[in-house]
């Protein structure tokens, strides 16, 4: 699957996009693993911080996963 | 049931209110009020004296969740049509961010809806602007106030 | 402390929407927020089918009562601009009757104080309705939920 | 004084306007002396069916007059 990050966490992170990434069972895995990385990745990836998409459609932790969806990790919208 | 005429766009240009509210108002003779929301840049955010914005967003994901608005809108009230727009990339002071308008019978619907759907947009699209300010850009903070809008809807 | 720049007309010439909204974001670099709502004469009434409309007013008292409630509105919320137009005399289908339009730094005062003028007209402005219709004329009664709309605000 | 009549009260009265009325002390007797006149204007000037307004601006039956007031009869207002 493919992860990607926008806004203040993409500068945060340094990066914009991860392709190939998992299967994971469901975004609280993915998360999870993707907060492994290192300090910097565990605290700003936590579900306090920021919005889930899975394809394009606002989610959560428990949403599952087959392998295919394109997932976003954002900070709260500011638009408008 | 729900019929309104539906129009999403999502663009780097400005927009021509004159010609939106045109759009809005043609070919709606059972229409007796248009309501119109403009989003411009301000020249003050909190203690910031603001130069300029630059709005990021989630393409395919924007126009996705705009027309969810927009259908949310459409099943709770009856509407003629809806329309909004929102801009994207670098934009100076004063520059249009946002239009939303709402053609409907009464007031009240019309009133109502074109507060819902902004009230919507600016929790649940995804946008994030960053402000310049003279010494520094930065992201803005989500407000609380825009949340608890949100959730007044129900 | 209340200091919005109020425009008021009273007149038989339809109005430019485009040229209201131009002339209340002018020189408002404070705006973050503009809200327009415009009637317009629409072609199904109770069960009427609407030909055109008479708008009767009483002169002096009308212009008097809406520089009256554009000042309530600006002594309740901070707001930037203020223009409400209202024609008179004989109008057809899908004319603009009224236009009220302010601007704001925030939405929420923008939304407010814009149905809040459109609510105080509706029951306080001295103008009268005589819809036409394909057999009759007829002069309109004042509807239950304009003064519940006007006294929701207290 | 003064005393003018809009909308439908005008067409059902058959006048717009009086002059020289009066002197009456407030509205209440102004209202009285008029509804004198006929069924039809007792009838069509009662508090409940009409509002008044003083020198344009919205008043009641116990506003007191001098004797240089505009006094105006109306139906309930149907702008907008």
């Amino acid at each position: 699957m493919k992860v990607v990050f926008f806004g203040q966490l993409k500068e945060i992170l340094g990066v914009s996009q991860l392709e190939n990434v998992g299967p994971f069972e469901n975004v609280a895995l993915l998360r999870a693993e993707l907060q492994k990385t290192d300090e910097n990745w565990q605290q700003s990836l936590s579900s306090e911080r920021c919005l889930v998409a899975v394809n394009h459609v606002l989610s959560d932790d428990s949403c599952e996963l087959t392998g295919d969806e394109e997932v976003a990790f954002f900070p709260p919208v500011t638009g408008g | 049931m729900s019929s309104a005429s539906i129009k999403i766009q999502v663009q780097t240009e400005d927009f021509d209110h004159a010609i939106e509210y045109q759009n809005l108002t043609e070919n709606q003779q059972s229409a007796g009020a248009v309501v119109t929301f403009t989003g411009l840049v301000r020249d003050m955010n909190l203690d910031n004296q603001v130069t300029g914005l630059y709005l990021e967003h989630y393409p395919v994901m924007t126009e996705k969740s705009l027309m969810d608005i927009a259908q949310q809108a459409n099943q709770r009230w009856q509407l003629g049509k809806i329309t909004i727009i929102h801009r994207v990339g670098s934009l100076a002071l004063g520059d249009q961010i946002v239009f939303v308008g709402v053609t409907s019978k009464h007031r009240k619907s019309a009133f109502e809806s074109c507060e819902f759907l902004i009230d919507f947009l600016k929790t649940s699209a995804p946008f994030w602007k960053k402000e310049t300010s003279k010494d520094k850009d930065y992201w803005i903070e989500a407000r609380s106030e825009d949340s608890t809008a949100a959730k007044k809807w129900g």
